[in-house]
């Protein structure tokens, strides 16, 4: 047994570990997830914020860590957006402000049933995946007071309607802005800058002279005359920053620099790698709250009410996969005993 | 093949974006418009300082590299120690201190978790203190620094596991939502 | 030179505060930042102290890390086994502390190596991490006496591809089954499959790095760690430049004030909330007040 | 002069930042948001560095290299491509095709060889994580319960899971790493006092 169990081929723990992860998402075993008192803070920093007022976030990361930080990006921005909180985004990291405007624009966001069918009535675009027609892509409609959506792609039902809202199908919008109920306009309540060269640099400037520092937005506008800047001198007039890090410049950098010089209130979007780095500045209240990993993003989801998000999607394969990992390490020790009794 | 587009790509992408979003506003306009604003003029000073930094993919003449570069590397750590004194050490130590008071009266916990903290960060610098031997008294309060240090190497340790398996999950529902249509 | 720098420095001084009294409307110093100054100087004074006592030659005392031990009990184990050492220095480029302090134990690895006639291989991933590693093993084993038994080939650039790089090595340590492999320096997502195939091959690993988000795995899969500060410290330790012992001295004493501020203080807060003596709550929210600089 | 000059422009643009600090910024913010600036413009010109280096690598080889010469000259054709379209001829928007290529070639490709990882902690985690000495079990049991008490399965094997993992990070993880956050500052400090004083030089590379 022993002797089995220490020569496992690891192609059977990798097996072990791509099934823990995908038998949970196929069957759909959904947790409910609780929140824990770092993401409660950030909500709290959220939630305290007036109606009007304006946020900073900084999206200091890339394509290499979207997997833990784009949900964190949409769930804040919906929650921004449905809350009537305007939006400044610029990006530390040279391709982060594009995925900023890839959640508001292009990413898929989930959405109920109930929620898709108000969607339809505004007139916005919904999309379901089906799990009856394996494609997805596929619009609803309504036809005759019906829900309908029309699957053109597999062989045989060519054009046929189908009716949609069957319990197992999933409903998507893409982007945020299609997600919510009210209009969002750029340059009103949402303004993104784009990548902004300088590192540090960039924040030290924006502490005296946002609009200064920011100077265009990300198709190269001036931003000085827009309405959303209007008013907005250093960032003591900024009610909350947002970092969302992966890394160097990050939330660190707004931590020392924009925290530390001028007292404004940072938060922050951390990949899980970093979050126990972060834990000192939770602690002095440096930071006003940080949402650490996928789980982070969960959480958060789950105290704003967005139960459909990506992040929470993930928890339930998140925690067989854990446990897998630890019944490894488990195993692996036990072995590790036996084999130093027997010398 | 598709790295090697995308390389080029994103390299000529970030050219792009910083000529719109350095070069043009901060420094061509404001020369053009030197006549109204004659102390944009200036501005000739940082556009010669970046070509000098260019002397740097030169091999003899690398030197002259280095004016722009101790200007840079001068502001940057003058910056950075004010600052760091601030955020890293006298905030830390102040929060220690009075935020989180060794005790407070008629809450016990929190004034033991409190004192918890106190001797784990002692004991944890005690650690990292190279100027007398880990030996005796100094040695044991040392070795209870090193398990507090321990503590929070397993909670980071349990925190990349985590990001990990989240990437993998990423991937695994981009497979079957948007590459094989299966709804989840 | 020095001269120099302090002449200037005072006029810039009296220039900047000249400059800035131009504009009385308001107040000239930002006065809540008083407790950065009063650090900055201490500390300045502190490391600029124990540097040039380092330099003028005196004695400055560094325990011996325990890592560095068991770096010498894994070469001694190579020997016996007629088996390789591996070495890799992590992925940091040249300016990175971890890998300057890195090197200076290489300088002494490759010494021990070209002494014990132990076969010696470093992988590189930055070119001019390269250039500096070849010459610091060359160096030693001309210091060790044996010349002759340097080779070019025993360090290597491998790719400047991170995970390139990570599967030239693992390669390496499945063909040639080095006894001891050396992780010491600045890792990221790597370490992990380092560590594992290293395991996997049953080498004896000894790591060091101040990366906190890789130092988990290293302590974790590896029989000795080196934790953060204690690279550096080690660095120090087997360096020939002073100043770096002399830097490390000044920073101990930084923490030693550290610890020693957090004890009084933090008790004397005890005191002030137990017993409400007044003229001790004073003077501590005075300072509550002025430490924390809002301003 | 080649060494001179430069250590004395490190001292006074850092000595300026230092007096700088403590000064009110109505004072100095024009002055400061100058420097700002002219760091900024000069910094970007950094960037020049990194491409001339990438785009001399690839010419080098495609003047080599028959065999992978393709893989380059696509590298440089999209490079050209794109700044030409960015600069001269759609300077509004420099997305377009980018924006294609970010979502359909950069996002996927780059989080896959990332989530490889997962697989691996999977088999270090069988053969490579041991409780070999006290320390590395402690380490190993902060670990499992910070693993469970971060996902909702670890309420639900027990309430408690979450409250200790909640404990483990506000009390002992967050004090070690304040811990190691001074040390670490204190480093940072002395390489800048270093760097200022002219001790360290390293950044100025070459010979003298």
């Amino acid at each position: 047994m022993l002797e089995f169990l220490k020569k496992i081929d690891r192609r059977v723990i990798y097996l072990c570990i791509a099934l823990s992860v995908i038998i949970p998402m196929l069957v759909g075993v959904e947790f409910p997830v609780p929140t824990s008192p770092m993401t409660d803070q950030v909500y709290e920093a959220f939630n305290n914020l007036e109606p009007g007022s304006t946020v900073i976030i900084s999206a200091d990361y890339d394509a290499g860590s979207q997997a833990e930080i784009q949900p964190m990006t949409l769930a804040i921005l919906k929650y921004c957006f449905e809350n009537n909180i305007k939006v400044i985004v610029l990006g530390l990291w040279p391709l982060g402000a594009n995925l900023v405007e890839n959640a508001l624009y292009n990413d898929k966001v989930k959405i109920s049933p109930d929620r898709a069918k108000a969607l339809i009535a505004e007139g916005k675009k919904v999309f379901v995946i089906s799990k009856d027609t394996a494609s997805c892509e596929m619009t609803i409609e309504e036809r005759d007071g019906k829900f309908v959506y029309v699957d053109e792609r597999e062989e045989g039902k060519d054009g046929e309607e189908c009716l949609a809202f069957s319990p197992e199908d999933s409903y998507y919008v893409k982007g945020v802005i299609n997600a919510i109920d009210r209009e969002v306009k750029p340059g009103i309540d949402y303004l993104n800058t784009g990548y902004k060269a300088g590192q540090v640099v960039v924040i030290t400037q924006m502490l005296e002279d946002v609009v200064g520092a920011l100077e265009t937005d990300i198709s190269g506008e001036p931003i000085k005359d827009m309405e959303i800047v209007k008013g907005l001198k250093t960032i003591n007039d900024i009610d909350l920053i947002f970092s969302l890090s992966s890394g160097t410049p990050g939330a660190k950098e707004w931590v020392v620099y924009a925290n530390g010089k001028k007292n404004v209130p940072v938060a922050c979007g951390v990949t899980a790698v970093s979050a126990t780095e972060f834990l000192p500045y939770l602690n002095s209240g440096q930071l006003s709250g940080m949402l650490a990993g996928l789980a982070g993003a969960a959480e958060f989801e789950t105290a704003t009410g967005y139960d459909q998000g990506k992040a929470t999607e993930g928890m339930s394969p998140q925690s067989f996969a854990h446990l897998v990992i630890i019944l490894f390490i488990v195993v692996g020790n036990i072995i590790f005993l036996l084999e130093k009794k027997k010398s | 093949m598709a790295e090697h587009i995308f390389v080029g790509t994103s390299a000529g992408y970030g050219f792009v974006v910083t000529y719109q979003n350095v070069f043009k506003p901060m420094l061509f306009d404001k020369l053009k418009d030197a006549g109204s604003e004659p102390m944009n003029l200036i501005l000739i000073i940082p556009l010669i300082g970046g070509i000098m930094l260019l002397f740097k993919l030169s091999r003899k003449n690398n030197w002259v590299a280095r004016y722009p570069l101790s200007f840079m590397v001068g502001v940057g750590s003058g910056m950075g120690i004010t600052n760091v004194i601030k955020s890293d050490v006298i905030s830390q130590v102040h929060a220690i201190i009075f935020k989180n008071p060794m005790w407070i009266s008629g809450d016990i916990w929190t004034s033991l978790f409190n004192i918890l903290y106190v001797v784990a960060v002692l004991t944890s610098l005690l650690y990292f203190f190279f100027s007398a031997e880990h030996k005796g008294a100094i040695g044991k309060t040392a070795r209870i620094g090193i398990w507090f240090l321990m503590i929070s190497f397993g909670a980071a340790f349990g925190f990349t596991v985590m990001a990990r398996i989240s990437l993998l999950i990423s991937r695994v529902q981009f497979l079957l939502e948007d590459f094989l249509g299966i709804s989840l | 030179m020095k001269k120099i720098f302090s002449i200037v420095a005072m006029i810039l001084l009296l220039g900047v505060s000249a400059f800035a009294e131009a504009e009385k409307s308001t107040k000239l110093l930002e006065t809540s930042r008083f407790p950065v100054l009063i650090g900055l100087i201490l500390f300045a004074f502190v490391i600029i102290y124990y540097i040039q006592k380092a330099k003028s030659g005196q004695h400055i005392f560094i325990r011996r890390i325990a890592g560095l031990n068991a770096i010498d009990d894994a070469l001694g184990r190579a020997t016996e086994m007629g088996k390789p050492v591996l070495y890799v220095p992590g992925i940091g480029g040249i300016s990175e502390l971890q890998t300057l302090a890195s090197i200076s134990i290489l300088g002494h690895i490759a010494k021990k190596t070209a002494s014990y006639e132990t076969d010696l291989y470093v992988p590189l991933r930055d070119p001019m991490v390269y250039s500096t590693a070849t010459e610091v093993v060359r160096e030693s084993y001309l210091g060790a006496g044996r010349p002759d038994a340097f080779r070019e080939n025993m360090v290597e650039f491998l790719t400047s591809d991170q995970f390139g790089y990570v599967a030239g090595v693992d390669g390496y340590m499945v063909r040639e089954n080095p006894a001891a492999n050396f992780y010491l320096g600045s890792f990221w997502a790597e370490s992990l499959i380092l560590a594992e195939t290293g395991n996997s091959v049953g080498s004896i690993q000894i790591a060091g790095t101040a990366n906190p988000s890789q130092l988990p795995f290293f302590i974790a899969s590896c029989d000795y760690t080196l934790i953060g500060e204690e690279l550096y410290a080690a660095g120090a330790y087997l360096s020939t430049d002073p100043k770096s012992k002399g830097s490390l001295k000044g920073q101990d004493m930084g923490k030693l004030a550290v610890m020693i501020v957090i004890i009084v203080f933090a008790l004397l807060n005890v005191v002030r909330n137990a017993t409400g003596m007044e003229s001790l709550s004073n003077m501590l929210n005075w300072l509550d007040k002025f430490f924390a600089m809002k301003g | 002069m080649k060494r001179t000059i430069p250590l004395i422009i490190t001292f006074l643009s850092a000595l300026v930042m230092i007096i700088i600090y403590f000064i009110n910024p109505a004072h100095v913010q024009k002055f400061e948001n100058g420097v700002f600036e002219w760091i900024r413009i000069i910094g970007a010109f950094a960037l020049f560095l990194g491409l001339f280096n990438l785009l001399i690598s690839h010419f080098i080889k495609v003047r080599r290299n028959g065999m992978n010469a393709v893989y380059s000259i696509a590298l440089i054709v999209a490079f050209f491509a794109i700044v030409i379209s960015g600069i001269f001829f759609d300077s509004e928007n420099p997305d377009g095709t980018f924006q294609f290529m970010f979502n359909n070639i950069y996002r996927p490709l780059s989080s896959t060889m990332f989530s490889l990882l997962a697989f691996y902690v999977a088999s270090a985690a069988f053969r490579a994580f041991r409780a070999k000495t006290k320390e590395a079990s402690f380490l190993l049991v902060a670990a499992f319960i910070v693993m469970l008490g971060r996902v909702p399965i670890g309420t639900m094997i027990w309430g408690k899971i979450p409250v200790i993992s909640n404990w483990i990070m506000a009390y002992p993880a967050a004090a070690a790493q304040s811990a190691i956050m001074i040390g670490a500052a204190l480093g940072a400090i002395s390489v800048s006092l270093k760097i200022m004083l002219g001790i360290e030089r390293t950044y100025l590379g070459g010979e003298e």
